[in-house]
């Protein structure tokens, strides 16, 4: 054994690498002698806040994990559910905020990498990713350049392994300014029996080393960005920056499949976060066994890498698998169809220590489930933010709506070419959103549609799932308890407008510092909204991720529980989109409007706040709402669905009447005033269309689930027009909504001033 | 008939082009990129997607694979050969095909579906009537086509060029080609029509289902043509 | 006019997938006697004669090159 | 160990992409005294000891740029 650190050393070191005062005693507990270097890295970093979730974990044991279609909820990779037929899919969303912060092409492209790892770890095959993004005022220089720069990384890496991007979502909010999120979330398709978890069994079984080699990238990446605040000393800790191999990953994702196709593995786990202390330590920790590894095998691309570098080292593109013996000759020759090096670096033991060599000499040797187990809980002060009564304060009533800048025609114009709702085109069209045939609804609608199925690889069938992932964090910053759920709501009911009933969700919990309380509050009760929201429909979380530290100069961002939500739709022939079709078809809104005008969008532009308490949300009702649309779909009676979200119903019906290229003419029946009717966020509201014939079905399906609803008006001319009130034609309309990103950013291609902080 | 399309590490569109061919009732099978006995096929198909990651350049390495030696010959022989984006650049790296695809102008990967003109050429495998405007996606990064004004004048002339970009309509501005590429160039030939290479994916819109029927017929010409000789 | 020719290169520890990619083919072509690697970009520039080479640091720090993982030099190759 | 650098650039004539999204880039950011960009590889190749120009050469045509639309110089920098 090495003893490389004293008793007066080893305290310094864990402090320097983050590791508290109780931690790093629990540590020489657990050893019953002074840590070594190595030893100490890899418990910090498996015990840093992105690892072990400690300051998450216990709220998060509250989320509802259970439900009919569970084949596999939190704890692994990625979460499964069975979708019919013995067909099931896998999936998870992911947080890569702060790496993409410092570079957001390669932040934003290895973050893609990382969640599609944890989907083919689970024996899936990839089938689709969604990007939640999250950045300040499209105005600043820098905000355009990490916008620019993480949308091409996302399209860089997916579009190069094959995997379709088919939907996401983006808001520009000066809370984001100094810590933008990226969150992807990625979706894999597998047979029920294929499901592989990343565990390590049979003692004498060889570990072996995937992938690319191992260099000096990303050390102390999950400690050092993700588990810290952003300041002035971002800069320094740049070398972490990781560059992506999508080659090397879309090789990976073949190999893979490949090796558990021929039955050769035993187990399987991607290198992540903490890197091969993390995936060999869980793999260890799940099986209940030990492991034995010599660094001087794993092959390395820098030199004289130190044996703890190569232990935490975040090198991307790597999987570690565990193989028997006798099948070690011919795992490999699959590795090396696929031109894929592979290395036997260390093998399972029945010890139940995780034993790391530099050759002939021990370097680390602990008990291998203290690494992934005992890490730290805690249960941090919670404390309502002193915030909240102010902005709640705020009475939407008092503003006067009679100003010209609530003048409604040129507000519903104004809104349209808002950052925050105009057309994501110039996004989605940077990314391959139909590769593997299965895109039944492109992007541009509320939810993407996948086909299930093996196009040109096996059986194709006319099941379908639907996903979005969403999260208004204005909402969450006035009521994290109602965003949260309205977070929820909204990716159910883009799912509904589809004719997906939701299936099971995966979350990306996005906050400041859990250390301090008012943030830990927000964050509790977001998780409280979460639970009770999936309670109420029934809908299990199936896996998720938390991103705490997201602050800069001691600003949180807006509390951001982003939902990714997968429901199953029954026959994707039926499915319909956001669109307007034909002309004389009836415009129905199913659901009810409110004066529901706090922290919506409108008021930001009008008044210029963010004030207010967000739209009320009775969930019962919500799920009603859906049902009610879901069945119409399923009768295949709906020429299209649209739910109102930010900008409310004028945006709704503006958008359905822009991409389906027909204009409408809408009669408003309510009582409020017009901005109110036009503007107000209300949830729960689906616009749909069907053909004449067929809107007595609508209403009685409404009636029948208790649903109210309004009979619209009907989609024809080209024309949008809001009878004694005013019309808009679609041209103007699709002109102020349609260009807005383009102008915004891509009109200055690469201007940005990229090394201005 | 009988398709052999070609799988590099990085090809990622290969089974499409399957599907679309299953779903036309074809024979379609895949075949390695370190194979070399292309004696089972009638054609042969190069798939989109990033051979090697199309890192050094596109289709730079794959070109080096050991399959296309017998491509080359396959397609030196007079038999069909078509490139699909990833497919074409590898196509013109190998000197099938002249010309190179750059960077699309204005530095964007692009996805969407846009209109083509169908042009007067040789082409083999084009069962479209010249002069139908019809809508394919696009889907790359470098699909910028240039070429010397010498070639161009040959492409011309010989009726090379299969497909151009051009406005709903099928007229052709300056602008047309979402990439850039020269004179609206989507898709060409070689001199005998067999070897075909385009940056659009027909097969993303073969079967209906995924959304067009536009592609079939980049396909169906080589298919009636072999079944003619064939009797 | 002044010319500049600009190398710009990842910085060391960065990984270089299209080097690693061009190291591997290389290989692969029988070209064994190559032991590494590396692709980076080199820019040409034309300047109004009498331009400091300080302007030419500014560019590349602000747009031509990335300076998070790449570093660069600059040469002055002619004034005509 | 022989060290070599590769420049690769477009040929004369050949539109530069990139280049003249970045000379664009750069007149928006108010540098007007520059006239062109021209954006190409700079390839850094170690090799074994002794190795002739004209395998690196070789290496360039067939692999390291296309020469369709490329041109390439060659500089041995070192020989360690
Ligand atoms: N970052 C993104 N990446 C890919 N697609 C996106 C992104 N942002 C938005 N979209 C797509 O644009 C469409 C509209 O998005 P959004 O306005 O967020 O819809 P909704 O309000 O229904 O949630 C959807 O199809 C969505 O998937
Ligand atoms: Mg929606």
């Amino acid at each position: 054994m090495r003893a490389d650190l004293t008793p007066e050393l080893a305290p310094e070191l864990a402090a320097e690498l983050g590791l508290k005062q109780s931690e790093y005693e629990h540590v020489v507990e657990i050893l019953g002698r002074t840590p070594t270097v190595t030893e100490l890295y890899m418990y910090s970093l498996m015990w840093s806040e992105h690892c072990s979730y400690k300051h998450s974990k216990k709220a998060l044991r509250t989320f509802p994990t259970e439900g009919e279609h569970v084949l596999q909820g939190p704890g692994e990779n990625a979460g499964v559910i069975g979708v019919g037929d013995g067909w099931a899919v896998a999936f998870k969303m992911e947080s890569h905020n702060h790496p993409s912060a410092i570079e957001p092409y390669q932040g934003a492209a290895t973050g893609v990498g990382g969640i599609i790892r944890d989907i083919f770890t689970m024996g899936a095959r990839p089938i689709a990713s969604l990007d939640s993004l999250r950045f300040g005022p499209l105005e600043e220089p820098r905000q355009r350049y990490l916008f620019e720069g993480a949308v091409a990384g996302i399209g860089g890496y997916g579009n190069c392994i094959g995997v379709p991007t088919v939907g996401g979502e983006v808001y520009f909010e000066e809370a984001y300014a100094g810590n933008c999120l990226i969150n992807a979330m990625s979706i894999g398709l597998l047979r029920e029996e294929r499901l592989t978890r990343a565990v390590a069994a049979g003692p004498g079984n060889l570990l072996l080393l995937i992938g690319s080699t191992t260099g000096r990238d990303g050390i102390g990446g999950a400690s050092v960005l993700a588990s810290q605040e952003f300041d002035e000393r971002a800069e320094e800790k740049r070398p972490s920056v990781q560059v992506g191999d999508p080659f090397e990953e879309k090789l990976l994702i073949e190999a893979c499949l490949d090796l558990l196709d021929g039955e050769l593995l035993v187990g399987l786990g991607d290198l992540g976060a903490a890197g091969l202390t993390s995936s060999a330590s869980e793999m260890a920790s799940r099986g209940g066994v030990g492991l034995d590894i010599d660094v001087t095998r794993v092959p390395q691309r820098e030199e004289a890498m130190k044996p703890f570098e190569i232990m935490v080292s975040e090198s991307q593109e790597r999987m570690l698998a565990v193989v028997e013996p006798a099948k070690l000759a011919e795992a490999q020759a699959v590795c090396e169809k696929w031109g894929l090096r592979s290395t036997v670096i260390g093998k399972v033991t029945d010890t139940g220590r995780f034993v790391v060599r530099e050759g002939d000499e021990v370097v680390a040797d602990m008990p291998a489930a203290t690494l992934a187990s005992d890490a730290p809980e805690y249960d941090p002060p919670a404390e309502r933010p002193a915030y909240l009564d102010e902005v709640q304060a705020f009475d939407v009533r008092a503003v006067d709506f009679g100003s010209p800048a609530w003048e409604p025609r040129s507000l519903l114009l104004s809104l349209l070419a808002s950052p925050n709702i105009c057309s994501r085109r110039w996004i989605w069209e940077q990314y391959d959103h139909q590769v593997m045939l299965n895109t039944m609804v492109l992007p541009g609608s509320d939810a993407a549609v996948l086909r299930i199925g093996e196009p040109g690889r096996g059986e194709v069938t006319t099941r379908g799932i639907a996903v979005s992932s969403d999260c208004n964090g204005r909402y969450c910053y006035l009521e994290p308890y109602l965003g949260a759920q309205i977070a929820f709501a909204e990716a159910a009911r883009n799912v509904a407008c589809a004719g997906g009933r939701p299936a099971a969700i995966t979350d990306c919990l996005n906050f400041g510092n859990p250390e301090k309380p008012e943030v830990f509050w927000t964050f509790r009760e977001a998780v409280r909204g979460l639970a009770d929201a999936c309670r109420v429909f029934g809908v299990p979380v199936i896996s998720g991720n938390v991103s705490f530290y997201n602050e800069s100069f001691g600003q949180p961002i807006y509390p951001t529980p982003t939902v990714g939500l997968v429901g199953l739709v029954g026959n994707i022939d039926r499915v319909a989109t956001a669109s307007f079709k034909d002309e004389g078809d009836v415009i129905v809104l199913i659901g009810e409007t409110r004066f529901d005008l706090g922290g919506s969008e409108a008021l930001k532009l009008a008044e210029g706040v963010v004030a207010g308490l967000p739209p009320t949300l009775d969930l019962q009702r919500e799920r009603d709402v859906h049902e009610t649309v879901i069945e119409l779909t399923e009768m295949g009676l709906l020429k299209s669905a649209h739910d109102c979200s930010e900008g409310g119903l004028a945006i709704a019906l503006a958008e359905s009447c822009i991409t389906g290229g027909i204009g409408a003419r809408v009669r408003l029946a309510g009582s409020m005033r017009p901005v109110a009717e036009l503007f107000s966020e209300s949830q729960s509201r689906i616009v749909v269309s069907c053909a004449p014939e067929n809107v007595m079905i609508v209403t009685a399906l409404a009636d029948r689930h208790r649903v109210p609803f309004a009979l619209l008006g009907t989609v024809e001319g080209d024309t949008l027009a809001f009878e004694d009130l005013f019309d808009v034609p679609v041209s103007e309309l699709a002109a102020a909504w349609e260009p807005v990103l383009e102008r915004l950013v891509g009109g200055q291609v690469s201007t940005e001033e990229m090394a201005e902080g | 008939m009988r398709f052999g399309v070609v799988v590099f590490p990085g090809s990622n569109c290969e089974q499409d082009v399957v599907h679309a061919l299953r779903y036309l009732g074809q024979e379609a099978d895949y075949v390695w990129h370190g194979d070399t006995d292309l004696s089972a096929y009638d054609a042969i198909i190069l798939p989109g997607g990033f051979s090697y990651g199309d890192y050094i350049r596109c289709g730079a390495v794959a070109r080096f694979s050991p399959v296309m030696a017998e491509v080359v010959r396959f397609a030196e022989s007079g038999r069909p050969v078509a490139g699909i984006c990833n497919g074409f650049q590898i196509l013109a790296e190998a000197h099938l095909l002249p010309g190179a695809l750059l960077r699309n102008e204005g530095l964007k990967f692009i996805c969407k579906t846009v209109p083509l003109r169908v042009e007067e050429s040789v082409c083999q495998w084009m069962d479209h009537e010249p002069g139908t405007v019809v809508r394919v996606p696009v889907n790359h990064n470098e699909g910028n086509f240039i070429c010397d004004a010498e070639t161009l004048g040959r492409l011309n002339a010989n009726g090379q060029v299969v497909v151009r970009y051009c406005e709903p309509d099928g007229s052709l501005l300056p602008g047309s080609a979402p990439n850039g590429a020269l004179d609206n160039i989507a898709g060409i030939c070689n001199e005998r029509g067999n070897v075909f290479g385009l940056m659009p994916h027909p097969e993303r819109v073969t079967d209906p289902a995924t959304g067009g029927t536009d592609g079939g017929a980049f396909f169906t010409g080589i298919v009636k043509r072999l079944e003619e000789v064939g009797g | 006019m002044a010319r500049f020719e600009i190398y710009v290169t990842y910085k060391k520890g960065i990984f270089d997938p299209p080097g690693a990619t061009a190291e591997r083919a290389l290989a692969n072509l029988g070209y064994e006697e190559v032991s590494s690697v590396r692709i980076g970009k080199f820019i040409q520039i034309e300047v109004a004669d009498g331009t400091p080479e300080e302007r030419v640091r500014e560019m590349c720090d602000r747009l031509l090159a990335n300076p998070v993982i790449e570093q660069y030099r600059i040469e002055r190759t002619g004034e005509a």
